[in-house]
């Protein structure tokens, strides 16, 4: 199975019935395709919507947070952009899931900039992870073999200490006040390759096998 | 007061190093016939203030690509790759807001409010420099409010009052610019008789010129 | 003529094509009736409403700031308490008329209290007053014969330094920085009489008599 | 996650000592049902948090009325004589507040944001004790965001959904509350099947419980 495919069907079994969910760009977008029907998730995109459905054909009035065309579901609403960060930054997400370039042993996030490299810029992500009730964040364990989740972040940070969860190809992390606590473990990988491609300690006390990526 | 212009009449409004608003994100709302109309003069030096650079030739991103700005606060700028390029060139300044700080700091220009304090960009480098305020014993960064010369409003219908409401997600950034402008030029897709007093997001009193035509 | 109807025919004149005005409660309210058609002066009530029109039949959807049931105008439209605050703070009102107790020579306002014995509360008036473009005091000359434009208010503040144009049924005195200026006295009045009502220094160039009340 | 209640199962969300939120402007958007529910209850010692104090038999000000409130906090309370009453009897604690900074305060809460600056009331009783901050050369009062246990919410049409849109000047303060409390309980005149997504003004991720009755 593809390993983005991994995380965001994992990520997918992380959401209780009526949730409020904001899914950034990239892999976390790709959860939307594994949330259960039955779970009644609403999706919320900061450009304004609470509702929205799946990709369309352009019809100009109504894009995701990509810009791609989209569509609402029944129930849905349409706001300002004020509005929508009300709802971001006043706690009325329940999860928000992220990309990142780097999380660290606090859960602080690096994810809008790399120096002199690629200058994005932050969108919307500070004010979701400030935000949200519940940060989870999405990314490949490492980047090509170096490890993404470190001691201390060394680009600069979208938000100090505000990760709740890591989901990876090869592992569920959680972070608690202690520190990063190995939950599940793909079971194409061991305990030992999963602390071998992380950089900060993990505290390891009772691993499952990650759950959602039987089939 | 409103009043019913052609695109030759946006000249008399814009010049050059004069700051202007405007609404969209990914261009999604963005006024393209005012843009156009804007490109059609000469002005240069402009400040523009915008959810995000557009596209290299597609919204805002236009007067970017077109070296018409010297100065960009947005909260996004990675997907007009004209942008990273005048920025080496040094013929272009950038700010990066987090964009729901961005949507305050102009929302609070209109309301008469000094400003915002949020709990977005705390730690990170957006708080340098910046007044940090102890609330109900949590720390905020003080953000300044955001106005602007002029506001180039997009993805609306009007009515003959020059009442506006907007379509879709194309609401965005546009009705918090309306109220934070000396000047507000909005274009229209279209014009009807009276909308319903219920479903007006921007009253006519916050608008000063109407351009029909467009999305 | 009755006194009140003196002051809200004057105040009536002050207003210009297209004006935004909000009116407080009393005297104030009665500024409507005289406004000239031509005028197309739009009133907003603080409650969420621009565009409101004349008293109704009671039907629960639709008061005015004094509660009473109202009307809405064909281009008119609803909000929320904290946009219509914005349009208040934000200086979006052309010209605010309240009912004032005191005024001093600076324009300092006391309009909400009378300690130990009446404590209505400020509603929307500090806001009003502090936000409007323009104030404009709507009140009889005296208290009985006791002035109420003094060289100091007496009373708790509604705000420091905000009026700008005072309306008896005597006289209508401008505030400027350097002090009142009496600009037009009721010709049932002499400007002796109206200097004998005065606490406060009035300042007198060149008196007319009272505008808009010759029939 | 909506939830059609009864009148009698509004015992199950209130309690003695609690703070709640109630919209309405002069008990105009006021929810009657809600208030006799929880005056059908024996709960007592409440804050209650409106726009004013209502009527005597009439709004909010029932439960003013009825001794069940030891702190208001709003913006006018003249046209209810309990409360005066009650104050000089040492029985209730009126805390009076500007309008707009009393929708700001609640916005701001929703929001996430640690208040607001104001320069509504300053220099006058309102501004003593609280912080004063300089933006960008004025000065401006500090005001601290204001929440609450429960939200009463009035003046609302319901979709089956849950969303909710208000009636003509029925909206004032209770979208805003909306936002701001722990527990929100609508009561709605009707229930439509689903309300235009660019017409829903509270969404239904911010409906907890809704009543169907009243005006």
């Amino acid at each position: 199975m593809d390993e983005k495919v991994i995380i965001a069907k994992r990520i997918a079994l992380e959401f209780k019935k009526g949730y409020l969910v904001n899914l950034g760009i990239g892999i976390p977008t790709m959860v939307a395709d594994y949330i259960d029907h039955d779970q009644e998730v609403v999706l919320q995109c900061e450009n304004g919507i609470i509702g929205i459905g799946p990709l369309s054909e352009c019809t100009t009035e109504l894009v995701n947070a990509g810009g791609l065309c989209a569509t609402i579901l029944p129930g849905g609403s349409f706001f300002d952009s004020a509005t929508s960060f009300s709802i971001i930054r006043g706690g009325h997400v329940d999860v928000t899931v992220l990309g990142a370039l780097e999380v660290d042993f606090d859960g602080s996030i690096a994810s809008w900039i790399i120096p002199g490299k690629k200058v994005p810029g932050m969108g919307g992500a500070m004010d979701l992870v400030v935000g949200a009730k519940r940060v989870i964040i999405a990314m490949t364990h490492t980047n090509k073999g170096i490890p993404k989740i470190l001691k201390k972040c060394t680009l600069p940070l979208t938000a100090f200490k505000q990760a709740n969860l890591i989901v990876t190809e090869m592992a569920v992390i959680e972070v608690l006040e202690d520190g990063l606590h190995l939950l599940e473990v793909n079971p194409e990988y061991t305990i030992d390759q999963v602390i071998q491609a992380t950089e900060a300690n993990l505290i390891i006390d009772n691993v499952i096998p990650m759950k959602g990526i039987e089939q | 007061m409103k009043e019913f212009i052609q695109s030759k009449d946006v000249a008399k409004y814009v010049k050059s190093g004069m700051s202007i608003m405007v609404g969209g994100f990914l261009s999604n709302g963005s006024p393209e016939n005012l843009i156009t109309a804007v490109l059609d003069t000469n002005v240069t030096d402009l400040t523009i203030i915008c959810n995000d650079g557009g596209y290299e030739d597609k919204g805002v991103g236009r007067l970017i690509s077109a070296g018409r700005v010297s100065k960009l606060i947005a909260s996004h700028i990675g997907t007009n790759p004209a942008v990273g390029r005048l920025m080496q060139d040094n013929k272009l300044t950038v700010k990066l807001v987090p964009q729901g700080t961005l949507a305050e700091q102009i929302r609070s220009s209109g309301a008469g409010l000094g400003g915002i304090l949020t709990p977005t960009g705390m730690n990170t480098v957006v708080a340098e420099g910046k007044q940090v305020i102890t609330v109900q014993g949590k720390e905020y960064l003080l953000e300044e409010p955001l106005k602007a010369d002029l506001a180039l409003l997009g993805g609306a219908i009007a009515d003959e009052y020059g009442n506006l409401r907007y379509r879709g997600t194309m609401r965005n950034f546009n009705p918090l610019m309306a109220m934070a402008c000396d000047i507000v030029i909005a274009e229209v897709s279209e014009v009807v008789k009276m909308i319903d007093p219920e479903m007006v997001v921007t009253a006519h009193p916050f608008v000063d010129y109407i351009l029909v035509g467009g999305q």
